[in-house]
């Protein structure tokens, strides 16, 4: 279970330096190392067992649907790498510590680090390959974290970008890849796949699988062409820059591919796509460092080249050129840390170890590269890759040069943040003590680097180990010419930099940062023209798409299965329905063509209303009917006062093409509902109806099957409906209520001074209104009471009341008849709509559900039996609530201009100052 | 007798309907329109009427009398807001 | 406290039998049932007719309301004549001014309403002091004999029931 | 069932529909809105109470159930029609400018409420 | 008069989705509100056409029509009244701030228009 | 009679509703003490959906007969698997949005606690109706109280797209009344597992007249679900609208998504003889679409807002790509996924929400400005929910993906569905990693201090808290899921636990 700490240790421990950094920048970085130490530490434990060919493993489950599971193991490879990952991150540490200065939160820095080698460790150690994507997308993100650390610096910000796009889509594609590899291994667990290579290779998803995990690979560790991301990522901070570009991130991808190297490798388009992708990022990466003189730019480029380097010997395929690629993995991580921490007279040694030098460590593992490139033949082409890999040599060997030059005698380094003249031991015992091991393997290969090669190369072969021999001297090799061939090439190119540099000016410059930014900045451009052209915010256009998919779906349902015309006999024809469809099609109609006269189309609209309710009432529901004709004047009331503060005209919209095609979507989806409405009135049916019929009035106590319906047999939908019209009330309440500002009450104003009548209160009007107030409560409080068992019913009843009401504010004023109303409308919905609820809720207290209703026959002395349902209760709760929105909607409606120009409410009743008038209204005020 | 006189009668409210749509149609003002709406829901409440005594039901009842209750709403609604613009002030 | 509890006995009649009437059977249920709206209504809707006035005279409203339904009625065939057999442009139509005698909102109301509903007059607006009523006629050779009619016909029997 | 009722109820019918469509025929074919408005305000009025009544006396003696909830409809319309009546006509002076100069003087000192608001010197 | 119905619905629907493709808020409003009615009528239909068979139990009544789909067009009329009137009053407030009642979401400005009634 | 503990299903429903009335009859005009209401009655809305989550995991289908009335004649409530952990989420969901609102900006208008509460009330119903009318008498309750949320504050903009959503959703409701009309014109029923009895015994010739019924209910709810191309309500309405109310929306669409679960699963799924799979055709194009118009909207975005819509209709896409499978491996990602993406997405609202108040004149727009107090803060809280609406790992979206791509290989065209999942995460990382690095590392030197407000923070905290706890326990989870998608898929279970037995056996099953 250790092995698992080793990961989770520095991912737990991020939370520590942001929490220690108030005790100090020393204790900070204390406490980060302890923590990078301890994980080293508990590694370590695990030494003797890897070393004595065991493999440690350990797990937990966390998603066994997914085969995701966190298990590790520590094989040669994992181990070695581990290490590697955790002893470099404890010389950063010490390194950053004196470097970041006084200013930089150096808190965060060590959290974003160790976060970082958390998921570093995770991804060489994860025996799960879905736990291994999950580590490997997380170095993505916490590497984004620590390029884009100096956030302030547009370049910081770009290279992080970058690095994230690019590693992090190459994870996208690791991710397909994988999952595919599990796929064709039948496991999840690295462990298993490992061994089931021959599985993997016979498999169909074989290519597929490996282009995606090649790509994976190739970005994170910058390959051709994906190599662009990583000399921008150098904007980091150094100690980032040493982390990342040596022992960790771009190290992923080659691990990936020693890693998977027993499963994928050893095939045809393995070796064609693997050895000339790091042969090219091999030689361009050489190149172009020797062009920079920016030193962390040469080793940016260097570090491509060594990646290709390792990528190219990966790709051989052969055993042989796996053990050397190990070799220079470990040789790499040691001279290019020390590179990038570098200072003094160490920077000739590690630099030394880069360009091949014998005697150091980067010598010996580049021997063997060309050794391995020297019998290497592509597409029968057998002079390629040993004349590229020399060239390569030659320029790394000049690069190399340029950058020890550079270190002494070119320009002071400019990153640091402040300059010592003797660096601290902080920042020198790091690079000393990576220098060592540059030295000894160099020297004595065998002795110092030859268990661990063994150990991790055997490994990542997956079988018995070549014949292979670490030393210094090989014999005359054809290596050994090409080494000497690359000193002797690189020293002339060194002398002769200038006129090469010249030709490379006279070159098109390329400047991938710049070709990213603009590539991204050309995405964007170009999504947001989608977007632009797809929402271009026109309301129209969306219904129109809308309408458009609504008809040629239903279309192809109607016509994907199959229908037959149905038996039911026609009705015959009255002249009154005809009359009725024609005044419907007349006024439509009219409303079609004329619409822009708004007033005009809402007084064709009550021709409609009124034919709809006719219709109604002619087909058996007289419920309906009732309801149909009651909403549509509160509607029309609505409307009108709105469209009293609305422009009064629609201007005539789009060209006549436009026209014709909406009238031809418009006229489809006509079709199509008549259609349909056709089609099911002329056939038969069944339904559960006739439950409704039998159980009206034995169960529900009620003869009037529609409104047994709503208040009890589905009183839920109503208990919901009348809620709906509640919220509807509040939320128009909501929206009228904040006191108008600015623009809106100038519009207002500039509407209000019109040719209106003198008189807002007709005389004659507010009489008549007064008559009929009593008159219409009685009609409703009728309508309320027999709906149980006749056409009629709370919902109708509280229209009915609230339109009496209304008519009051019509004609004697909202002023006038609101102080005389008494009545709170928020009140009035509130609690009808608890009155409806606890009606149902007072089934409870008898153990039946909600809304279980009751009815009895009461017997009263006098007036004889007399029928009580609790389902009036409920309808009491449905009136009220009705009446409380009807007010209150149009109350507020009718506030708005009013509260726009608050000039004294009329106090009166009615404008024409009577007697009769005047005693009742402005004298009762007083 | 009574069928004959229903089914004259209601070839008559018919043909009623239809001049009250020519008037709505042609307007000319919206003053006309509203008239024409408001006799159109008078000569509706005819129609339930008679429908009312055709099948001899008085089912329809309720829906004649609130037709004549709304129908003076809605007239009033309308010409109110000709008259002041504001339908409640 | 009668006053309080009934102020408008006229109206819980009235009411009363409107719901009678509309429940369309008179059993003892419905009637104190109606009685019961009769009471209730009118305290409620007291406040939105303030000043209601009292009618000296209540049983000439029944003969009021007769002598209008005839009118009605002989109006009726008055004015389809005049659509049916004359040419809309040859007829006299006018505005006449009708002076007012009466005071009471209701009784004016009534008398604008007597008006439109009986021969070939419809009154169309009022004056803003209230004193007089502007009446349209459809077809009159003599406007001062209209004014006169009216004046005796209907506002004076008005007058004598409300002021 | 006696044939005079039926017949009654026939004639009355008959009536109601004939007022009816007299008041539309006025609406449409008088030429102008004042005169049009005499037509379907009174017309109908009456062409409904005879209907109404035809239905009153129906199920009164036709079908033996006696019912006069239909004069709630009538007093309803009674009340209704000449207040809609005198809105529309308000409406139509107000509107129609060439109207206005064809308005007697009131006599008082006041103008007609639509155009005058009562005060001396307006608001 | 099942034709009459469905060209009815054919009607209503035609009007209401032309006028929903408009660009200016009151035509819309006005459109659903046809859209509505349709629908309304749409959903009746689907109890079928029954003429004289109101759902009132009633000792000597002949029949019934399907009572369902009524009380559900009751609901839908109900919930769409409240729908209409928040939409309403959605378009007056826009166009009080705005000056425009385009349905655009960066309308063009038009001047303050106060056309005739 | 019923047991009393059989009662605790009707009260998600009634129990906001009652406290809505409350609050307007009795609460109106005091703010502080409606916050306190409004959120101990969230508290004890997740206490009770925890309740019924637990008596769902028993595996049995529970039917309540509001009413007393026989199935399939009343309105049936159904508490399965699918709706407890619906009802779950919501309530937590809820409880953070009601915390952030507390903060703050439920006094920029009236009523904010009442809509609230209304709302929960319609998506709770929503979530346990087993009655196609009533499923749209809730959606109409869910919708116009989100229109009063999404309105509430008001400004100009807001009105503007406050009319496109509304417009939009009310030519829906016309649909959605079709639909069901058509459904029941042909099948004679409303309550769903009678739906699911009847509709495979459909007659031959009635058979277009429900698959057109069908498929125009279908498309309602894929407009609800901003399944592309009917979501063009959806990315003005969340930008235009206050951070808790968009973050509240997130629970909306997924509404859309349980009702396609619902009645394209279950009654017009695998079984419905000559209405098999009726909306399955449709599905999985339409949300490979819809994702990427998500990524590329999410691109070319130009305030966090706009950002964090389109995220949404990315997230929508693909957690419809799940569900288009129609299968149970499918349903069970597709709801992991679905829980994850609504506390993810209901976090990026809220952070927004944040950027735009501590942000200054710049508000949440995407270009340089001052740095706002409490930047490393509210980036790092930014980061996270961003790694999370994208699939990156660790965190639950990326397990989400995960899944839904496993169980994408059971389509034929499950090329095509890893290379869209997988671009479109590409683009939004790119997306993201853009807007990030803009607003919270560009910035300059900070323009003046302001206090960061703590109960909106709370509730940021709360929901990537959740994130987190979700992605730790996805296992148990995964697990969970497999059975609510299998009980989803389970006809006869639904239909015996409504109907009774019998019906289970008439409908062959
Ligand atoms: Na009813
Ligand atoms: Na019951």
């Amino acid at each position: 279970m250790t092995l698992l700490f080793v990961i989770l240790i520095p991912l737990l421990g991020a939370l520590i330096p942001p929490l220690v950094i108030r005790s100090g920048r020393n204790a900070c970085a204390a406490a980060t190392g302890s923590v990078t130490l301890l994980a080293l530490a508990l590694l370590m434990s695990h030494a003797p067992a890897v070393f004595s060919g065991e493999v440690p493993k350990a797990g937990v489950e966390w998603v066994p649907a997914l085969g995701l599971s966190l298990s590790v193991f520590a094989d040669g490879l994992g181990f070695f790498f581990a290490a590697m990952i955790l002893a470099i991150g404890l010389l950063v540490i010490v390194y950053a510590r004196f470097y970041l200065s006084r200013e930089e939160p150096m808190g965060r820095f060590f959290a974003y680090l160790l976060l970082f080698q958390g998921a570093m460790v995770g991804v060489v150690l994860s025996d799960n390959i879905i736990a291994l994507l999950v580590f490997w997308e997380l170095t993505s993100l916490t590497s984004f974290l620590l390029i884009g650390f100096w956030t302030k610096r547009a370049d910081a910000r770009q290279g992080a970008r970058m690095a994230l796009v690019v590693t992090g889509g190459g994870g996208l594609a690791l991710i397909a890849g994988l999952l595919l590899v599990a796929q064709a291994a039948g496991s999840y667990q690295l462990t298993e796949i490992l061994v089931r290579g021959e599985m993997v290779r016979a498999s169909p998803l074989y290519l597929p699988a490996l282009l995606l995990v090649l790509v994976g690979a190739f970005t994170k560790s910058a390959q051709f062409p994906f190599h662009f991301w990583l000399p921008h990522a150098m904007a980091a901070p150094t100690p980032v820059s040493a982390y990342l570009h040596s022992a960790t991130m771009v190290k992923a991808g080659v691990f990936l591919l020693a890693r998977l190297w027993p499963v994928l490798a050893g095939t045809d388009p393995w070796f064609l796509i693997v050895a000339p992708v790091g042969l090219a990022t091999m030689l361009l990466g050489a190149v172009i460092a020797l062009f920079k003189d920016d030193l962390k730019a040469v080793l940016a480029y260097s570090t491509v080249s060594h990646l290709g380097l390792m990528t190219m010997l990966l790709g051989f395929g052969t055993p042989m050129a796996a053990v050397a690629a190990v070799f220079h993995i470990i040789n790499h991580a040691t001279f290019k840390a020390a590179l990038f921490m570098v200072t003094g007279t160490l920077a000739l040694l590690a630099s030394a170890s880069m360009a091949g030098v014998p005697l150091f460590n980067g010598f010996l593992s580049k021997e063997m590269m060309l050794e391995e490139a020297a019998h290497t033949a592509y597409l029968g082409l057998d002079f390629l890759f040993p004349v590229l890999a020399s060239v390569a040599a030659v320029f790394s060997v000049a690069y190399s040069a340029r950058f020890a030059i550079g270190t002494f005698l070119g320009p002071v380094r400019h990153d640091y943040p402040h300059h010592p003249h003797d660096p601290p031991l902080g920042l020198w015992l790091p690079v000393a003590v990576l220098v060592v091991p540059v030295i000894a393997i160099g020297l004595f290969p065998a002795a110092v680097a030859g268990p661990l090669v063994a150990l991790t190369a055997s490994a990542v072969i997956g079988g018995p180990l070549p014949d292979y021999h670490l030393a210094l001297w090989h014999g005359l090799t054809p290596a050994l010419f090409m080494s000497l061939l690359a000193f002797a090439g690189g020293a002339a190119l060194i002398l002769a930099f200038r006129r090469v540099d010249g030709v490379r000016a006279r070159l098109p410059p390329l400047d991938a940062k710049a070709m990213f930014e603009a590539a991204s900045g050309g995405l964007v451009v170009a999504c947001r023209r989608i977007v632009a052209a797809l929402h271009d915010g026109a309301l129209s256009r969306y219904m129109g798409v809308t309408v458009a998919t609504l008809v040629a779906v239903g279309g192809y349902g109607f016509w994907s299965a199959t229908h037959a015309a149905g038996a039911r006999p026609l009705l015959p024809v009255t002249a009154p329905a005809l009359t009725a469809f024609l005044a419907l099609v007349l006024a439509s109609g009219a409303v079609l063509l004329f619409h822009g006269e708004r007033l005009t189309a809402l007084i064709l609209t009550g021709v409609v209303g009124v034919v709809v309710a006719l219709a109604f009432l002619q087909f058996s529901a007289p419920d309906l009917a009732l309801t149909q004709i009651s909403v549509d004047v509160v509607t029309t009331i609505l409307m009108l006062l709105a469209l009293n503060l609305l422009p009064k005209t629609t201007p005539r919209e789009g060209s006549r093409a436009v026209r014709w095609r909406d009238g031809a979507i418009a006229g489809l989806a006509g079709l199509g509902a008549a259609g349909l409405a056709y089609a099911v009135m002329t056939r038969n049916g069944t339904s559960i109806s006739d439950f409704y019929l039998a159980q009206s009035k034995p169960g529900g106590g009620g003869t009037n099957v529609v409104n047994v319906i709503l208040v009890d047999f589905r009183g839920y939908d109503t208990f919901a409906e009348i809620i709906v019209l509640g919220i509807a009330a509040l939320a128009i309440y909501a929206l009228l209520d904040p006191a108008l500002k600015g623009a809106a009450v100038r519009r207002i104003k500039a509407m209000l001074p019109r040719d209106e009548a003198k008189d807002a209160h007709p005389l004659i009007l507010v009489v008549a209104t007064r008559v009929l107030l009593p008159l219409s409560l009685v009609v409703g409080a009728y309508i309320f009471l027999r709906g149980h068992n006749a056409p009629g019913g709370g919902f109708i009843a509280g229209l009915v009341v609230a339109i009496a009401l209304i008519m009051q504010y019509i004609a004697s004023g909202y002023g006038w008849a609101a102080e005389r109303m008494k009545l709170d409308a928020q009140s009035l919905i509130g609690a009808g709509v608890a009155i409806a609820g606890l009606t149902g809720l007072a089934a409870f207290a008898f153990g039946r559900p909600f809304l279980t209703s009751t009815f009895g026959y009461l017997h009263w002395p006098l007036v004889g039996e007399f029928e009580l349902a609790s389902a009036m209760a409920f309808d009491l709760g449905v009136f009220l609530t009705v009446v409380g929105v009807m007010v209150l909607s149009l109350a507020q409606l009718s506030r708005v201009a009013h509260r726009v120009d608050p000039s004294p409410e009329s106090r009166a009743p009615m404008d024409v100052p009577l007697e009769g008038a005047a005693s009742g209204a402005a004298g009762k005020e007083d | 007798m009574i069928a004959a006189a229903i089914a004259i009668a209601g070839g008559a409210i018919c043909l009623a309907i239809a001049l009250t749509l020519y008037r709505l149609a042609v307007g000319p003002d919206a003053t006309d329109r509203v008239l024409a709406l408001d006799t159109l829901v008078i000569e509706t409440i005819a129609l339930i009427v008679l429908g009312g005594i055709a099948y001899g039901t008085a089912m329809y009842f309720e829906a004649a009398l609130l037709f004549a209750m709304v129908g003076f709403v809605t007239t009033v609604a309308f010409c109110k807001f000709l008259l002041r613009g504001n339908v409640i002030e | 406290m009668r006053a309080r509890l009934l102020p408008h006995p006229l109206l819980t009649v009235l009411i009363a039998s409107v719901f009678v009437l509309l429940m369309n059977e008179v059993t003892a249920g419905v009637v104190v049932l109606g009685l019961v709206l009769g009471l209730a209504i009118p305290l409620l809707t007291a406040p939105f007719w303030p000043g209601r006035p009292r009618l000296k005279a209540p049983l000439t409203i029944a003969a009021y309301a007769l002598l209008v339904t005839w009118d009605i009625v002989v109006s009726n065939i008055e004015v389809a004549k005049l659509i049916l057999f004359r040419r809309g442009e040859t007829l006299r139509s006018r505005y006449v001014t009708v002076p007012l005698d009466l005071h009471t909102p209701e009784a004016i109301a009534l008398l604008a309403g007597t008006i439109t509903m009986t021969p070939g007059t419809v009154s169309a607006d009022l004056s803003a002091d209230g004193r007089a009523l502007l009446v349209h006629c459809l077809d009159t050779g003599d406007p001062e004999a209209t004014v006169a009619a009216i004046k005796t016909r209907y506002e004076s029997r008005l007058k004598r029931i409300f002021e | 069932m006696y044939p005079f009722l039926e017949a009654l109820v026939a004639a009355l019918i008959l009536i109601g529909a004939f007022f009816l469509l007299v008041g539309a025929l006025g609406l449409a074919r008088l030429p102008d809105m004042m005169r049009r408005l005499h037509g379907p305000t009174k017309a109908t009025t009456l062409g409904i109470g005879a209907l109404l009544i035809a239905s009153m006396v129906y199920f009164a003696a036709v079908r033996g159930s006696f019912s006069i909830h239909e004069l709630l409809i009538t007093l309803f319309l009674f009340l209704t029609a000449p207040v809609s009546a005198h809105m529309l006509a308000k409406a139509h002076i107000l509107r129609a400018r060439a109207e206005r100069d064809r308005l007697p003087a009131t006599g008082t000192a006041t103008g007609w409420a639509t155009l005058d608001s009562g005060h001396p010197k307006g608001e | 008069m099942e034709l009459l119905v469905a060209g009815a619905i054919g009607i209503l629907t035609l009007v209401g989705i032309y006028l929903i493709l408009r660009a200016h808020t009151f035509p819309v409003i006005l459109g659903l509100t046809f859209l509505s009615y349709a629908v309304n009528v749409f959903l009746f239909a689907m109890g079928r056409l029954v003429i004289d068979r109101p759902p009132v139990i009633s000792p000597d009544a002949a029949g019934y029509t399907d009572p369902l789909p009524q009380a559900l067009v009751l609901t839908a009329i109900v919930i769409s009244f409240g729908m209409t009137a928040l939409i309403v009053v959605l378009a007056l407030r826009g166009y009080l701030e705005t000056g425009s009642d385009h349905s655009a979401l960066d309308a063009p400005r038009q001047p303050d228009e106060r056309g005739e009634a | 009679m019923t047991a009393p503990l059989d009662h605790l299903l009707i009260l998600p429903v009634i129990l906001p509703a009652m406290a809505a009335a409350f609050l307007v009859l009795l609460l109106r005009h005091h703010l502080r003490r409606q916050r306190i209401v409004s959120i101990i009655v969230t508290v004890l809305l997740v206490g009770l959906a925890a309740l019924l989550f637990a008596q769902a995991s028993d595996g049995t289908v529970r039917a309540y007969r509001l009413g007393d009335w026989p199935a399939p004649f009343s309105i049936i409530l159904v508490l399965d698997r699918l709706s407890a952990t619906l009802l779950l989420l919501t309530s937590l969901l809820a409880l953070c949005v009601v915390v952030y609102a507390a903060g703050g900006v439920d006094g920029r208008g009236r009523h904010f606690h009442p809509l609230f509460q209304f709302q929960l009330m319609g998506i709770n119903g929503a979530f346990l109706t087993g009655d196609v009318f009533n499923l749209f008498v809730f959606f109409e309750v869910m919708l116009i109280a989100s229109y009063g949320l999404m309105l509430h504050g008001g400004g100009a903009a807001r009105l503007k797209a406050g009319f496109q959503y509304v417009a939009i959703n009310l030519l829906a409701s016309v649909v959605f009344l079709v639909g069901v009309g058509l459904i029941y014109a042909v099948t004679g029923t409303l309550n769903m597992a009678d739906l699911a009895v009847k509709v495979p015994q459909v007659a031959a010739g009635d058979a277009a007249l429900l698959k057109a019924g069908a498929l125009l209910l279908f498309l309602v709810f894929a407009t609800k679900a901003a399944l592309v191309p009917l979501h063009w309500w959806l990315p003005a309405t969340y930008a235009g609208t206050s951070a808790p109310a968009a973050a509240l929306f997130m629970i909306m669409t997924k509404v859309g998504a349980y009702a396609i679960i619902r009645v394209y699963g279950l009654v017009f799924g695998a079984g419905a003889g000559p209405l098999e799979l009726a909306a399955a055709p449709f599905v999985l194009p339409a949300a490979l679409v819809t994702l990427a118009v998500g990524a590329i909207g999410l691109v070319g975005s130009r305030t966090l807002r706009d950002l964090s819509a389109f995220a949404v209709i990315a997230s929508m896409g693909t957690l419809l790509v799940a569900i288009g499978l129609f299968d149970a491996a499918g349903f069970s990602a597709g709801l992991y996924y679905l829980v994850h993406s609504t506390f993810a997405g209901a976090a990026l609202f809220l952070i927004a929400g944040l950027v735009q108040e501590l942000r200054g004149a710049a508000r949440d727009r995407l270009v340089p400005a001052p740095a706002m107090p409490g930047e490393t803060l509210v980036g790092g809280l930014f980061f996270l929910a961003a790694i999370a609406l994208v699939g990156l790992p660790p965190l639950s979206g990326f397990l989400g993906k995960v899944m839904i791509l496993k169980a994408a290989q059971a389509s034929v065209i499950w090329p095509w569905i890893w290379a869209v999942i997988l671009a479109a995460s590409l683009v939004m990382t790119f997306g993201f990693a853009r807007a990030g690095s803009v607003l919270f590392w560009a910035s300059g030197p900070a323009s003046g201090t302001k206090p960061l407000p703590a109960l909106p923070l709370v509730a940021v905290a709360a929901l990537l808290a959740l994130t987190l706890a979700w992605t730790l326990a996805a296992g148990p989870a995964s697990d969970a899921l497999g059975l609510t998608a299998r009980q989803a898929l389970d006809r006869s279970a639904y239909i015996g636990a409504v109907l009774g037995p019998d019906a289970r056996l008439a409908a062959g099953d």
